[in-house]
This record gives structure tokens, C-alpha cells and sequence, in this order.
């Protein structure tokens, strides 16, 4: 009952529409509850839910990053283009994409921390400026796909494991960022993060170093794209188009996954679950044989539909209050006014 | 004792005539004459479009929303005036009618989503944009219908070397500078752009302005279309896509000035950004300067332009001391109102005294 | 006062009602035409197919013939995707020739980067400013170009126009290859003469809209339809990721036996969607771009690669040369299309050895100057 | 002055509301009579701002009725209760900075004329409102955020005023207010009340309570505890029933055996852009106040020791050795704190848990020692008497006083050696307070330097072992423990020539 109330709850909204997606997935094609199957899909949700992580830690700061979707293109054309057939190169140039998302991030975060420009416009910039970075680099198209080596990491997995038959490492990558994400989420960064974005004016008067904070909320989503990347050059290829529009795929994940854009709430989890979400849904679309000209309009009114869902859900909830127990309640109260006063005055 | 702070639309103002400058140095370089008539024409014609959009635009970002969806509605509506004109000049004011109406409607849907379904605006507008481009893939393949002549001048023509959709686009702005400046709707939706709690708590219906904002910010982006179809001769699915017209609108209104959480911001600033945008493409052109180079400088440049004001726009208290600890006299009309506070407290005394004879 | 542009003015030719009613892409007649013209055996120089064209008819340029070095404008819809890419490297290489030889003295270029609108603001700004001898227009879109084209002609400087069309003959050369109709009669014919009826083929489209990529589709539909052969289409964005994530949902639901692509991007990610399902390799037709000559040689499946002639972007400067040299142009210049077979694919591999990825291997650019190392390392003007 | 007319103006009946599920106003009776003042008084979080509010129709009551001239009325909106004449200045401005005065006095209902805001009207009968106050330094064209703070609370009165007010709700109007303007906002009332109209009074300032109200209604805990005539009421009593004990003193006594030791902040002719000439000295076990109009920079003194606003001139020392304090975290390393003056903008991430915001300092500037200090924040807030639903409780469901302790306690985490108070007592309740000082005295005695800033006199008067005096960004005078209210007042205002202005704090 707990665990039914939990899930028609706002919070738990994103779980419920997963659960449902992945039922109707299952009704219109059996074979995917098979385990191997199951892996593929979790495979294939790996990157968008490795960049909606990244940026979950931006938007709960406050901030947007609308480059992440360039950044991938930068990445997956850099290793397409440095690493070549030569095995020898993949690590060197594994730690030159660290190395450049890092820098990429920094960027970011101290043009918006120090310059105060807002992170929307410098992320778009530095979308429109990554992108034609590279594509004037290369002159537009990569030599080719990188050695196997490297694609291994996005394409390949552990065979032959009973039951499951297939691993991908992709899968077990996703895990390990989650985890990892979950644990930075409990660090004095993940408070300080969602601190700054519920009130930024009371963590600079408690002596945190905002700049610094926020920027690394930047690069850690920056090193998210990167680490997409690294998995889309396996799992797809190297293509100028790959990463295209990755932006907005994850910030719509995001919000499915309940973080209220402004930034000062949200689970990370749900934000995992809310790109298991969307790419249920395309699948979805895929296999139900919906028209592809009609599929972005399914899209779009389901994700209005959830996000109008948990609003309203929430609102209906606020009003009813009495019945839930006061943990649960008190944890969803989306912004009211006050912090939204503060805001405007603050910034 | 008006305090006079450095009003962001000045600075946009500097940094255009900053760009006009040395977009002129640059095509001087080239043996071009950045003011020939048709140079003009052409960086004022690459302003109509956008020009259109950024106004609707600055509108919902006033209201603290965003519309992504302006997009779709620009390739609708190109579509809409086409297939109804028809070739036929007599379609005409049929067709720009119902374009508008549509855009309109779907303004409103936009407007009603983000007030009473609390969907924020971003993911609204990206919703309904994603709904709008299924619309357009199901129901048009490539371009379609057919402007007649008579409404094609008005794409083509021009008063000396400025468009007539230039023109208009002016004409508009003045129409919205007016309304935000001389209407409740205008007032209200600072207001609610700033603060919506103090905008309900002072009495002011909250819904309605930012409704109406996204109601003309979708009829801009019609007009933008409308404009184009003009310009293209027929409806194309794809035109609004073509220009990003979305994010750039969005940078052009931010680059003028307008705050990204709302509450300020003006039309002027706006139309200023959306010029920076066009002299800079303008210069890049004339110069022949690689496409994808073209979108690094792009980005720079918005970056670059905002960051100009940015931190200066964030006033916090007016100094008191100077650098060397010299008095810079700004507290005086602070410390001059003591004295006339005081005078006036007693004043108010005296008089309520005299009026009661006295209180216990 | 008022000024009108001069070029402006009610369209002679087209009435109202006939460009209305275009939204249905399969034309019979263009169908018949290019179906016939594949078979043709194209006139001129065997070596230059850039220099070939499939049942001209000739036109007189004797009032443009003058001496010296003119100067071309290039109005270019964007370089926005491998294949034009390619296309424009050979043709910057091929001005580098012209100018050598003094034909050109200089090309002015504006990219439109993919707008119709900011295209016909560069053809009136060459109108106005460009002090242009020739005007070279590779259209962004076909009905939208065309005001901008005629006003372009109403210089009376000649036009050319190259790769995508425009509703109107006032240029002096229409240069292209014989167009989607062919491309989709190829690739169709291929895929049903390897395949049963009954068998499933998915068509991965990059985006809807554009002209001569839905006339691949039209005409291949069409054919496809008609042998029984079951036909699913998909927009792909030319995403590889898309790409992969629809061959894995479509093998999920059952077998695929063949692919259909209206380009060569992605052609890989198809093919390892089969690799990593553990499915059989399915009969296809990619294009004539590296990534998918590479991987066709790798697994060694049944494919096909149909070009859209790549080379085409020579042509108009070569056209712009004999224009002002006074000798005879096709007025529409058909430049051949042969797709690239099994026994051709060692051939070609070959030939752009060391080519990147995104190469079209027709590119036909083998005797300009900078071969190969500029195409090798893409340099962008 | 006839403050016993017998008809209430507006009277409210069995008021219920509860926010999820508790009940923070437990049936309530209380009424208004024109040419009122009806004080409303009662401990943080004992509902008044949510009677103030359910009255102005911002929030509808789950269960009562309220009667406006005799009518039952249901105002569904703030707007339909102004119209109607019940006007309320709330406890958050609601001023929009970026706009100016007259548009935000006129805010909701711009004049019109031909269907287009008439500004003429509207910027000359928004002067006329304030001249009418006699206030002739606020421009109506001025941009809000220009404004002092005091400056904007006028306006917000203004606003109210523009109404066709039968009855005016402040709640906690002074607030921000320093002495000067609080005299003059109580001769506004009382030309209201003169007019006939009905005025509800918040305060936390008992003062203020007895100098302006006729009748004074007590709230604990969201019930009535009572509504008494004034002259029935002494302190000591209103106290009683407020808090539902009686505090012998206000301001606790030193803690015995609270030496006063070493100095273990100086500083020498230090300045910013906003003080200048600040030279000062606080002792270990020494609680030195800090007195001044509002606006006189004493925010700005604390905020330039603590490094927000980093002195640009002059030597700091702490414990007799130089530091250069030019950021908050450097200042929290060197052993300071701040309890900020606006609690919700600079104290608190309202959104956030109890236990993330007292542990926001440690791990900001000491994340090392997050795990220790979690371990001791139940201590410290049990110490404090935080009454919280819990330490998952989000800070804004907490009553003001609550949420000052939790900025305390996040301070105390950080076992800070020089703790600055600005307006630590702000917008708190009588117990609160008390806890507060408290806590003051306790610092002391374990040696540490309190420096407080405070526009309540009594407060600076009661608690200092010695006051500082700042005018207009400079310190003017130092005052020994016990001197007069009108001294203080006097070295603040400027009007007595101070002996010796730059070491003022020196000695
Ligand atoms: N919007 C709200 N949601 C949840 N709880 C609320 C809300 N508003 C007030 N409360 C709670 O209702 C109770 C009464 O609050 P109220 O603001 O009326 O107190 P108050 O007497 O004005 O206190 P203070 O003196 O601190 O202003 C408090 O416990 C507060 O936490
Ligand atoms: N909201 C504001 N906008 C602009 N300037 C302000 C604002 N608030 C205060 N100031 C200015 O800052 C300076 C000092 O302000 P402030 O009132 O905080 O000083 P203070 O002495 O600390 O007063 P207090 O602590 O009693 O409020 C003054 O010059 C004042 O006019
Ligand atoms: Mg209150
Ligand atoms: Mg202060």
C-alpha cells in the first residue's frame, strides 16, 4: 500500500510511468522481458542517463548546461579522429577527453560563476562554439571509427553470463556513475550544490566558495558527456551527429525525475529513472509502430503530461496533507514564494 | 534623487555601435562599404526575422517563462499563410487571419500549460514544440502553397535601403514598448515576471499576463513566419528549424539586456541584441568567413556581449567612501531625509495631536 | 521613395493553382524519366564524368563569351553534411585550376548554413554588391529559391545552378546527376531482386522534407510495394545512435532482411545492430560514402552503394568557363549516376585510400592539384 | 479618543487552518472596531501572520467565518479584500525592486485613462500620497531597490494607504525600522485611527504595543489566550500569557565567573566603500554592542570584519597576530562567525533539512569535519530548544524563532572564537530572545568576543559591557556599560560631538 501511495506520489511519479512504459513495451513485444534483452535496453539508456546525471547536478544548483549535447559531438569526433587503429592510443586519449571536458566544464562554471553571466547563454555559446570548433577542426567529418579497443568499452560486455547471457560494460558503467553520483550527492559538494540552489546569498555568508562549487557541478556534468561519449563511440560510431540534441533529451529527464528547474531539490535517482523513462518511450514508439512523423508529438504530450502530473499531484497533495504521513509530505512542498522572492532579490 | 545606474539597454546600445565600428574596419578591410545600400539591406533584412521573434519573445521572458516552441509556430505559419493564400492575392487577409489566430492558439495552450498546469516554461514550450513538429511531418511534405505577388513585396520591398519588414518589425517593437509601458497587461507583467507572490499579494491576477505574453509571444513568431513565407514565396516545415529562431531569440533578448528569471528587461534592448547578432553575421559573411568558424564567433561574441553588463548589472549599495576613505556624498539625500523624516514624524504628531486633543 | 526590387514581379509562367498541390512527392512522369535515363549512355569525355550529360539539350552562350578572368559568387546552402563537404573542398580545388588556367579570377562564397531565407539574402547582396561575372547557386530549397534565382537572372549575368533545382528556366545551366527517382528505382530493384516477398526491409531516412531525399523514397516505396517486399521507414536524424537503437527494436519485434538508406551516414551503426543482436547480415544499399564501402567490404554482405554523384560539384565552375567561352551548355545538365556494385567496391576502396570516413569515394576529383592530401585532411576554406 | 465604539469594523469567528495536518490557528474569535489599534501579539509561530493572512484573502480559513461590517464575507483573493477596504501591509515586502515607487504603489490597479496607464496620474497622486505623510525624499520615479530598507517599508505603508482603507493589518511593520521611523509610522496610525480606520497591529516590540494599541489580543500556539483593554495589561503579564511563563528579566545577568581577558580582535582605521576609520577592539568574555541608526553601516562593519565587503584600508589582528580577512570562508577559518541580519536571504536554504543547514558552515569551510560535527547536532540544537518536527524537517516549515536558533546553532558547529551578531533578535519572539542572550552570556563566559549589532536600544543597553555608536559609516562614540537611551541616541544622530571619534573602540 506504502509502496503503491509512494509511487502515485510526485516523487515516486517518474518510477510509475517507467513501470507502465516498460509493461506496454512488454505487451506489445514478450521477447523484451528476456534478461538479454533487458541488458541491450539498459545498454542503450546508459548515456542518456550518464549526461541526465551530469546535468541533474547542474539544474539543482540552479544552473542549466546546454552544451553537453556538443561536448559529446567534440568527444566522440576527437576519439574518432586521435585514436585511429592504433590500440596503443586509447588510454593516452581516454585521458585527453578527461582532460578536455574538464576544461570544458571550468569554462563553463567560471564564466557563469565569476562573469555572472547566465549559465543558459553560456552554454549555449559554448554549444554553438564547441561544435563549430570541431567541425572546423576536422573539416566537418571524422577519419573513422576508432580502434576496437576503444569502442569495446560502449559496444562490448561480459558473454556467456548465466541467466543474464550478456553484460555490457555500459551497464555496469551506468551503476558505478549512479553510485558514484549518489555518494557526491551525500558529500559536503552535494549539499553545497543543492544548497546553492535553494539559497545561494546563505552559502556565500557561510563561508562556501559558490564559484567553486557550482563550477564543479559544471565539470562534473562536463565529464559526464565525456563519459556518453566514450560509450556513443561504442555503442554508435563516430558521427558529427551523435550527441545532437543530448542537451535537451537529458534536461527533460531531469524534470521527469522530479528536479524542479531553479535548482534546491531533487533526487538524483528519480533523474536516472526519468531517462529509463524517455528512452522506454521511444522504444515504445518504435515498436508499437507508431508513424515516425507522429512520434515527436507522442513525445511531447507525454512529457507534458508528466510534468503536468506531478505538479498538480503535488498541489491536490498539499491540500489534502492530514492523511500522509509528515516525512513524506514535508519532503515534496515544491518551491513557494518565499525562496522564489529571494531568488529574484538574490541574484 | 533619482538614482541613476547604467541602464543595461545603453550598454547594448555601446556594444552595437562598438560592433558597427569595427564591422566597418573589417569590411573596409575587404574593399566592401559596410554602409552601401545593399550591405544595409542586408544586415537589416537579417534583423526582420529574428527582429519578430526576440520581441515575442522578450515578452514571455519578462513573465520569467520561455518559448521553445517558436520554432514549429515560425514553420506553421509559413505553411498556414502559403496553403491558404494559395497564389491568390485575394486570399490574403484570410490567410494572414487565420495563421494568426492558429499561432494564437497555440499561444494560448502554451500560456494555459505553464499557468495552470505549472509545467515550467521550458519544458512546456519544448512539449508543445515537439508536438507541433509531429503536426508538421504528418500533414506537410517539404514545402507547400503558394504567396502571391502582392505579399511577396512585402519581403522585397523597400524605402531606400531599408526593407519594409524591417519597418514593420519597428513598427511592432513600438506597439510592444508600448504596451509593456503603457498597459496594465505591460505593468502586470513585470509584476508577475518578478515576483509572482508579491504580484498576487498586490492584488494582480497573476494568469492572464503571462497568458497573454505566450499569446503574443506565438503571434510574433506567426508574423515571423508569415514573413517568411513572404520572403520564400511558399510555406516551408522546415524554415523555422532553419534559422534556429528558438535559442538565438532567446540569446538576442538576454544579450538586450533582459533578465533570464524575469521581472526586467525591455523591448529595446531586444532589437539591439538582434542587431548585434545580424552586424556580426553580416561582417563574417562579407569576409567569407568559414561556416563553422562562423558559429565559434557567434557563441563568443554572445557570451563576450553579455558578460559586458552582466556583473555590472548586479548594483548592490551605493559607496560611501571612496578609494583613499574620501566621502563620495552619495548618502547625502539619505542623510538629508533623516532630518525630513524626523520633521515629518513630528509634523504628523503635531497635527493628529491638535486633531484629537490628546491621547491617552 | 519607394524602391522595388526591379525582379520582382508576378511570375510569368506559374499560375496559382500549379505549385499549390506539391505535397505529394511521387511524380510519374519525373519517375519515367530518370527510370529511362539510367539507361543512357551519357555523352562527353569518358574520363570526366563531371564533364558528361545524359540527353542535352544544348544551349547557345555566345552573348556571354568574353576574355579574362571573371569573377564567380557562390551562393551556397551549407556545408552542413559530409557529402557537400566533399563536394566543396573538390570544387575550391577545381577554382584553384581555373584560376591557374585564368578563367576565374576569384570566387566570393555565402554559406546560408542551411536557411532558405539567409540564402536569398546572399543572392541580393551579390545582386547589389558582388560586382558578380557568374552567379553559381546551389539552391537550399527548390520552390523557395526560385524568386531569388529569377532576380539573380534578371542581371543578365548568366546563372547556374547545381545540385537541388528551381521552379524556373532562366538559368543558363541546370547542373545535376538524374535525381532521387533513379537512386530509389536502384537501390529498390536491388534490394527486391535479393530478397523474397514477404521479407522486411527498414528504411532509415535522415529527415523529412527535403526534395531530393524524398524522391529516393518515393521511388523506392513505390517499388517495393508493388514486389510485396514489407517496407518500414524511420527518420534518423542521420544519428548513428537512432539508427542503432531502431535496427535493435525492429530485430527485437522479428527478422530483417534488408536495409534501405537515403544516405551513407550511419550505415555502420546498422550494420553492427545486426552484429550485436546475433543477427544475419541483412542485403542493403548504403551510398557511396567510406564509412559504409569500408564495413560492406569488412562483412562482406550483399549491398549496393548508390552515389548521388558527388563530382557534380566541379561542374559549374567548368560550366562558368565554357559559358564565358562561348561554347554550348546543356541547358540541363543530367551528369550521370551509376551506383557503385560488388565488383566496383575493391576498386573504389582502393582509389580513396586514406580518405576519412566521410568521403565520398565518386567524388571525381583525383586530377586537381591538391590530391589527395587535401581531401585526406579535409581543409576547410 | 473614542476607541470603545461598539460595532467591529471586521470580526472574525471560529478561524480553523491547518498546513499539512497540523493545526496552527485553533479556532479563533477576535474582532476590530474603527478607529482601532488592536495589537496582536503572541510567540513566533503562534499564527498571527496566518490570521493576518486569511483576513487578506490570501489564504482561505478550513473552517470560521469572517464578517466584514456586519457581512460574512469569502475574499478568494487579496485583491477582493482591498477593494473592499481590508488592506494589509505583510511581514515580506512585497515591493518589486526593479520597478519604481509609483508603480508599485499602484500595483493591480494603474489609473487609466483612454485604456492606457495614465503615469501623470499615477506618479502625481503617488506624491501627493506622500506629501500627504509629509514625506517629500521618496521620488516616486525612484527604482525601488534604490530605496533603504526604511525607506521601502514607507512605501509599502503608502501602498497600503492608497487604498480606500476601512481597516489596515500591519504585520511586523517595524521590523526593519529604527526609531526615528517608527515614530514616524505611529503618527501615520494615529492620523488613521483619527479617520476612523481600523488598525491591526503585530509586533514583537512590546514597546510599541503599549505606546500605540487600545485593546490587545494574545495568540499561543494558534489559540486565543486573550483580548484585553491595554490598561488592563501590564509587561509582565502580556509576557505571562505569551509565552505562558513569566521572565523576571529580559536580559540575563553575566554568567558567573565571565572574566574579561586578552583582545582577540583589533583593528586599526580599517575601511570599505561603505565604513571608514573603524578602529576597534573586543576581548575575550566581552559582549560590546553596537548601536546606530539604520543605515549607519553597521552591517557593513560586521560584514567588512567577517570579509563579504573586505576592508580595503587599515590592520586587522586576531589574538594579537595580522590576518587579512577578504572572503567569508577565510573569516570562518580565523575563527569568526556571523549571524547575518536577514535570515532568509543570507542564513538559511530554506528548502533544505534542519540538519543541512546547521551543518552549512562545516561543510562549506571544514568538509573534513562533517561526520564529527553531524554527530553533535543533536546536542546542540536540544541545547538551543529547537522544537523542530525532526531534523529532516525542511527550515521553512519552522517558525522564525526556530529558524534563527538553527542559524545559531549552525554557528556554534563551527566552535567559532569571535561570534558577530547583526539584529540577532530580528523578527523573534519574547522566549526566543531570551534563549539568544542566553546564549550570548554563555559565549562569553567561555571566553569568547560578542559583538552585537541591534536597533532595539534596550537590548544594546541591557547586554553590552561596553557600546559602540556608528553615524553615518563611521564610529562615532564608545559609551560605558549602562549609559542612558539618549545618549546612545544623541552620539547616533550625529547632534553630540563624540570626544574622540577614531579610536572610539581603542581603549
Ligand atoms: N504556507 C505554510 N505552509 C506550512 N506551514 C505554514 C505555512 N505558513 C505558516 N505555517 C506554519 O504555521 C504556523 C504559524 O505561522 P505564522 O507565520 O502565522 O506565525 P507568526 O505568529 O506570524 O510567527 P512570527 O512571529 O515568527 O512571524 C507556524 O508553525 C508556521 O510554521
Ligand atoms: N535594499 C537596498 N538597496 C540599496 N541600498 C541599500 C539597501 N539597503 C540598504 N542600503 C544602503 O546601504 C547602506 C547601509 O545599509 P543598512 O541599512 O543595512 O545599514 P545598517 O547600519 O546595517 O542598518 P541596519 O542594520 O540597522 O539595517 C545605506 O547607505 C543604505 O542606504
Ligand atoms: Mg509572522
Ligand atoms: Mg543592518
Amino acid at each position: 500500500m506504502n509502496v503503491l501511495r509512494s509511487l502515485v506520489s510526485p516523487r515516486g511519479a517518474v518510477f510509475l510511468l517507467l513501470v507502465l512504459l516498460l509493461i506496454a513495451v512488454m505487451i506489445l513485444n514478450p521477447s523484451f522481458a528476456e534478461p538479454g534483452q533487458l541488458m541491450r535496453f539498459i545498454q542503450r539508456v546508459a548515456p542518456i542517463a550518464i549526461v541526465a546525471i551530469g546535468q541533474y547536478f547542474v539544474i539543482i544548483a540552479g544552473e542549466f548546461d546546454l552544451s553537453q549535447g556538443s561536448l559529446i559531438t567534440a568527444q566522440v569526433i576527437i576519439a574518432g579522429n586521435l585514436v585511429g587503429q592504433d590500440d596503443s592510443r586509447t588510454i593516452p586519449v581516454l585521458l585527453l577527453m578527461v582532460v578536455f571536458g574538464v576544461a570544458v566544464g571550468l569554462v563553463n562554471g567560471i564564466i557563469t560563476t565569476l562573469l555572472k553571466v547566465p549559465s543558459f547563454i553560456v552554454t549555449l555559446g559554448m554549444m554553438l562554439a564547441l561544435l563549430g570548433g570541431v567541425m572546423w577542426w576536422t573539416g566537418g567529418a571524422a577519419t573513422g571509427n576508432p580502434a576496437d579497443s576503444f569502442r569495446e568499452i560502449g559496444r562490448g560486455g561480459i558473454r556467456d553470463v548465466p541467466f543474464l547471457e550478456f553484460i555490457p560494460w555500459a551497464v555496469l558503467i551506468l551503476i558505478a556513475w549512479l553510485a558514484l553520483g549518489i555518494w557526491i550527492t551525500k558529500l559536503p559538494l552535494g549539499k553545497s550544490l543543492i544548497a546553492v540552489g535553494d539559497n545561494a546569498g546563505a552559502v556565500d555568508y557561510a563561508g562556501g566558495r559558490r564559484a567553486w562549487v557550482t563550477t564543479r557541478a559544471f565539470v562534473i556534468s562536463s565529464l559526464s558527456a565525456s563519459l556518453s561519449a566514450v560509450l556513443l563511440v561504442g555503442y554508435a560510431g563516430v558521427h558529427p551527429s551523435v550527441g545532437r540534441g543530448y542537451e535537451f533529451i537529458a534536461i527533460t529527464a531531469v524534470v521527469l525525475g522530479g528536479v524542479v528547474l531553479g535548482g534546491g531539490r531533487g533526487w538524483i535517482v528519480a533523474v536516472a529513472a526519468g531517462a529509463f523513462a524517455l528512452e522506454a518511450l521511444f522504444m515504445l514508439l518504435n515498436i508499437a509502430g507508431v508513424p515516425s512523423t507522429l512520434r515527436d508529438a507522442v513525445q511531447g504530450v507525454i512529457i507534458i503530461a508528466a510534468v503536468a502530473y506531478s505538479a498538480v499531484a503535488f498541489r491536490a497533495r498539499r491540500k489534502r496533507g492530514p492523511q500522509t504521513p509528515p516525512d513524506l509530505t514535508t519532503a515534496e512542498a515544491v518551491s513557494t514564494s518565499t525562496i522564489h522572492t529571494e531568488k529574484i532579490r538574490g541574484d | 534623487m533619482k538614482r541613476i545606474r547604467i541602464d543595461s539597454t545603453v550598454i547594448v546600445l555601446g556594444i552595437l555601435i562598438l560592433a558597427l565600428i569595427i564591422g566597418a574596419i573589417l569590411i573596409g578591410t575587404v574593399g566592401r562599404n559596410f554602409l552601401s545600400p545593399g550591405n544595409i539591406r542586408d544586415i537589416l533584412t537579417g534583423m526582420s526575422v529574428l527582429g519578430l521573434v526576440a520581441i515575442g519573445q522578450t515578452l514571455v521572458v519578462l513573465g520569467a517563462s520561455l518559448d521553445l516552441s517558436v520554432t514549429y509556430v515560425i514553420s506553421l505559419a509559413s505553411l498556414l499563410g502559403a496553403t491558404i493564400m494559395n497564389g491568390n492575392p485575394g486570399n490574403i487577409p484570410a490567410a494572414v487571419a487565420i495563421t494568426l489566430l492558429v499561432c494564437a492558439g497555440i499561444g494560448l495552450v502554451n500560456g494555459l500549460i505553464v499557468t495552470v498546469l505549472k509545467v515550467n516554461g521550458f519544458i512546456a514550450t519544448l512539449g508543445t514544440g515537439l508536438i507541433l513538429q509531429g503536426i508538421l511531418n504528418t500533414n506537410f511534405e517539404g514545402s507547400s502553397g503558394s504567396v502571391p505577388w502582392e505579399f511577396q513585396l512585402i519581403g522585397a520591398t523597400g524605402v531606400g535601403p531599408v526593407p519594409v519588414s524591417t519597418i514593420i518589425m519597428i513598427a511592432l517593437a513600438v506597439l510592444v514598448w508600448f504596451l509593456l509601458d503603457r498597459t496594465r497587461t505591460g505593468a502586470h507583467l513585470y509584476a508577475v515576471g518578478g515576483d509572482p507572490e508579491i504580484a498576487r499579494l498586490s492584488g494582480v491576477r497573476t494568469r492572464p499576463p503571462l497568458i497573454a505574453a505566450h499569446v503574443l509571444c506565438s503571434v510574433f513568431a506567426g508574423l515571423a513566419g508569415l514573413l517568411l513565407a513572404s520572403r520564400l514565396g511558399v510555406g516551408s516545415p522546415t524554415v523555422g528549424q532553419q534559422g534556429g529562431y528558438a535559442l538565438l531569440s532567446i540569446a538576442a533578448v538576454v544579450l538586450g539586456g533582459t533578465l533570464l528569471l524575469g521581472g526586467r528587461g525591455s523591448i529595446w534592448g531586444a532589437v539591439g541584441g538582434v542587431a548585434i547578432l545580424a552586424v556580426v553575421d553580416n561582417v563574417m559573411s562579407v569576409m567569407q568567413v568559414n561556416p563553422f568558424l562562423k558559429d565559434v564567433v557567434r557563441g563568443v561574441v554572445i557570451v563576450a556581449a553579455v558578460a559586458v553588463y552582466s556583473r555590472r548589472a548586479i548594483v548592490r549599495r551605493r559607496p560611501r567612501f571612496g578609494a583613499g576613505g574620501t566621502r563620495t556624498g552619495g548618502d547625502d539625500a539619505a542623510k538629508a531625509a533623516e532630518h525630513e523624516m524626523a520633521a515629518a514624524a513630528s509634523q504628523l504628531a503635531d497635527t493628529t495631536t491638535a486633531a484629537e486633543g490628546g491621547r491617552a | 521613395g519607394c524602391t522595388t526590387d526591379p525582379s520582382v514581379a508576378p511570375a510569368e509562367s506559374d499560375s496559382p493553382d500549379e505549385s499549390a498541390e506539391t505535397t505529394e512527392w511521387f511524380d510519374q512522369e519525373l519517375f519515367d524519366k530518370q527510370n529511362e535515363e539510367r539507361g543512357v549512355d551519357p555523352q562527353g569525355p569518358a574520363d570526366q564524368p563531371y564533364l558528361q550529360h545524359i540527353n542535352a539539350e544544348m544551349v547557345d552562350t555566345a552573348e556571354f563569351a568574353s576574355e579574362g578572368a571573371k569573377k564567380a559568387c557562390f551562393a551556397n546552402a551549407s556545408i552542413s553534411n559530409p557529402w557537400r563537404q566533399t563536394g566543396w573542398i573538390t570544387m575550391n580545388e577545381q577554382l584553384k585550376a581555373l584560376q591557374a588556367d585564368g578563367a576565374i579570377s576569384e570566387m566570393e562564397t555565402r554559406d546560408a548554413q542551411d536557411s532558405d531565407d539567409t540564402q536569398i539574402a546572399d543572392i541580393d547582396y551579390f545582386i547589389a554588391e558582388g560586382n558578380c561575372d557568374v552567379f553559381l547557386i546551389s539552391p537550399n530549397s527548390t520552390a523557395a529559391m526560385t524568386p531569388a534565382v529569377e532576380r539573380a537572372c534578371e542581371t543578365g549575368k548568366p546563372v547556374i545552378v547545381f545540385d537541388r533545382g528551381v521552379n524556373t528556366d532562366c538559368y543558363v545551366s541546370f547542373i545535376h546527376p538524374i535525381g532521387g527517382f533513379a537512386w530509389g528505382i536502384d537501390t529498390a530493384e536491388f534490394l527486391i531482386d535479393n530478397l523474397e516477398k514477404g521479407d522486411k526491409v527498414v528504411a532509415l531516412r535522415i529527415l523529412p522534407g527535403v526534395d531530393v531525399l524524398e524522391h529516393r523514397w518515393a521511388a523506392a516505396e513505390k517499388l517495393f510495394d508493388e514486389a510485396g517486399i514489407e517496407a518500414v521507414d524511420y527518420f534518423t536524424g542521420a544519428d548513428p545512435a537512432e539508427i542503432k537503437s531502431i535496427i535493435s527494436d525492429e530485430l527485437a519485434k522479428g527478422d530483417v532482411q534488408g536495409i534501405w538508406m537515403d544516405a551513407g551516414d550511419g550505415a555502420v551503426a546498422a550494420i553492427e545492430a545486426f552484429e550485436d543482436a546475433g543477427a544475419d547480415y541483412p542485403v542493403m544499399t548504403g551510398e557511396d560514402e567510406m564509412s559504409f564501402l569500408r564495413k560492406w567490404k569488412d562483412t562482406g554482405l550483399t549491398g549496393l552503394a548508390p552515389v548521388y554523384s558527388n563530382f557534380q560539384w566541379r561542374t559549374p565552375l567548368l560550366a562558368a568557363q565554357m559559358v564565358f567561352a562561348g561554347q554550348e551548355v546543356p541547358k540541363e545538365w543530367v551528369l550521370p549516376q551509376k551506383p557503385i556494385t560488388e565488383g566496383e567496391l575493391d576498386q573504389y576502396l582502393e582509389a580513396n585510400e586514406g580518405m576519412p570516413d566521410g568521403h565520398y569515394a565518386k567524388f571525381g576529383g583525383e586530377d586537381l592539384p591538391g590530391y589527395p592530401t587535401v581531401w585526406q585532411q579535409r581543409q576547410i576554406p | 479618543m473614542n476607541a470603545t465604539t461598539t460595532q467591529p469594523v471586521l470580526a472574525v469567528n471560529g478561524i480553523r487552518k491547518s498546513f499539512f495536518g497540523v493545526e496552527v490557528l485553533k479556532g479563533i474569535d477576535f474582532d476590530v472596531r474603527p478607529g482601532e489599534v488592536h495589537g496582536l501579539v503572541g510567540e513566533n509561530g503562534a499564527g498571527k501572520s496566518t490570521l493576518m493572512k486569511i483576513i487578506a484573502g490570501v489564504q482561505p480559513a478550513d473552517e470560521g467565518v469572517v464578517a466584514y461590517r456586519g457581512e460574512e464575507v469569502r475574499h478568494a483573493h487579496p485583491r477582493q479584500a482591498m477593494d473592499a477596504g481590508i488592506v494589509t501591509v505583510f511581514q515580506e515586502f512585497t515591493l518589486l525592486p526593479e520597478r519604481t515607487v509609483a508603480q508599485n504603489v499602484y500595483l493591480g490597479r494603474e489609473p487609466r485613462r483612454a485604456g492606457f496607464v495614465d503615469r501623470k496620474a499615477m506618479i502625481s497622486s503617488t506624491a501627493a500620497l506622500l506629501a500627504d505623510l509629509g514625506v517629500s525624499f521618496i521620488d516616486p520615479q525612484a527604482r525601488v531597490g534604490s530605496l533603504t530598507v526604511a525607506e521601502q517599508q514607507i512605501v509599502e505603508i503608502v501602498k497600503a494607504l492608497s487604498f480606500d482603507a476601512q481597516v489596515i493589518s500591519m504585520d511586523e511593520p517595524t521590523a526593519a525600522l529604527s526609531d526615528r521611523e517608527v515614530e514616524l509610522l505611529y503618527a501615520i496610525i494615529r492620523r488613521l485611527t483619527s479617520r476612523g480606520v481600523a488598525v491591526i497591529y503585530v509586533s514583537h516590540r512590546l514597546k510599541e504595543i503599549f505606546d500605540l494599541c487600545d485593546r490587545i489580543t494574545i495568540l499561543k500556539d494558534g489559540a486565543l489566550v486573550s483580548t484585553d483593554e491595554t490598561a488592563a495589561l501590564t509587561t509582565d503579564e502580556l509576557v505571562r500569557r505569551m509565552v505562558g511563563r513569566s521572565i523576571q528579566s529580559y536580559f540575563p545577568d553575566a554568567v558567573d565567573g565571565t572574566t574579561v581577558g586578552e583582545p582577540r580582535i583589533e583593528l586599526e582605521d580599517c575601511g570599505n566603500a561603505y565604513v571608514d576609520g573603524v578602529s576597534l577592539t573586543l576581548r575575550a568574555g566581552e559582549i560590546v554592542g553596537v548601536a546606530g541608526l539604520q543605515g549607519s553601516g553597521r552591517t557593513e562593519l560586521v560584514e567588512g570584519v567577517f570579509g563579504i565587503q573586505a576592508f580595503t584600508r587599515g590592520t586587522m589582528r586576531i589574538d594579537g597576530s595580522p590576518v587579512r580577512i577578504t572572503s567569508a570562508r577565510a573569516a570562518v577559518r580565523a575563527g569568526l562567525a556571523l549571524v547575518s541580519e536577514d535570515r532568509k536571504a543570507q542564513g538559511l536554504a530554506l528548502g533544505q533539512s534542519v540538519l543541512d543547514n546547521a551543518l552549512l558552515v562545516v561543510r562549506s569551510v571544514f568538509p573534513g569535519r562533517t561526520s564529527a560535527s553531524r554527530r553533535e547536532v543533536p546536542g546542540v540544537l536540544s541545547s538551543l530548544e529547537i522544537s523542530s518536527r525532526g531534523l529532516d524537517q525542511e527550515a521553512r516549515f519552522l517558525s522564525g524563532g526556530n529558524q534563527q536558533k538553527v542559524v545559531l546553532a549552525k554557528w556554534l558547529l563551527t566552535q567559532p572564537q569571535i561570534v558577530l551578531f547583526d539584529e540577532p533578535t530580528r523578527g523573534i519572539d519574547v522566549g526566543a530572545k531570551y534563549a539568544v542572550y542566553q546564549l550570548m552570556r554563555e559565549l562569553a563566559a567561555q571566553g569568547k568576543a560578542v559583538l552585537m549589532v541591534s536597533s532595539e536600544l534596550p537590548e544594546v543597553i541591557g547586554m553590552s559591557d561596553r557600546i559602540l555608536v556608528m553615524h553615518d559609516g563611521e564610529l562615532v562614540a564608545e559609551l560605558p556599560v549602562g549609559s542612558a537611551e539618549h545618549e546612545i541616541l544623541g552620539a547616533a544622530t550625529g547632534a553630540v560631538d563624540s570626544p574622540n571619534s577614531t579610536d572610539g573602540g581603542a581603549r
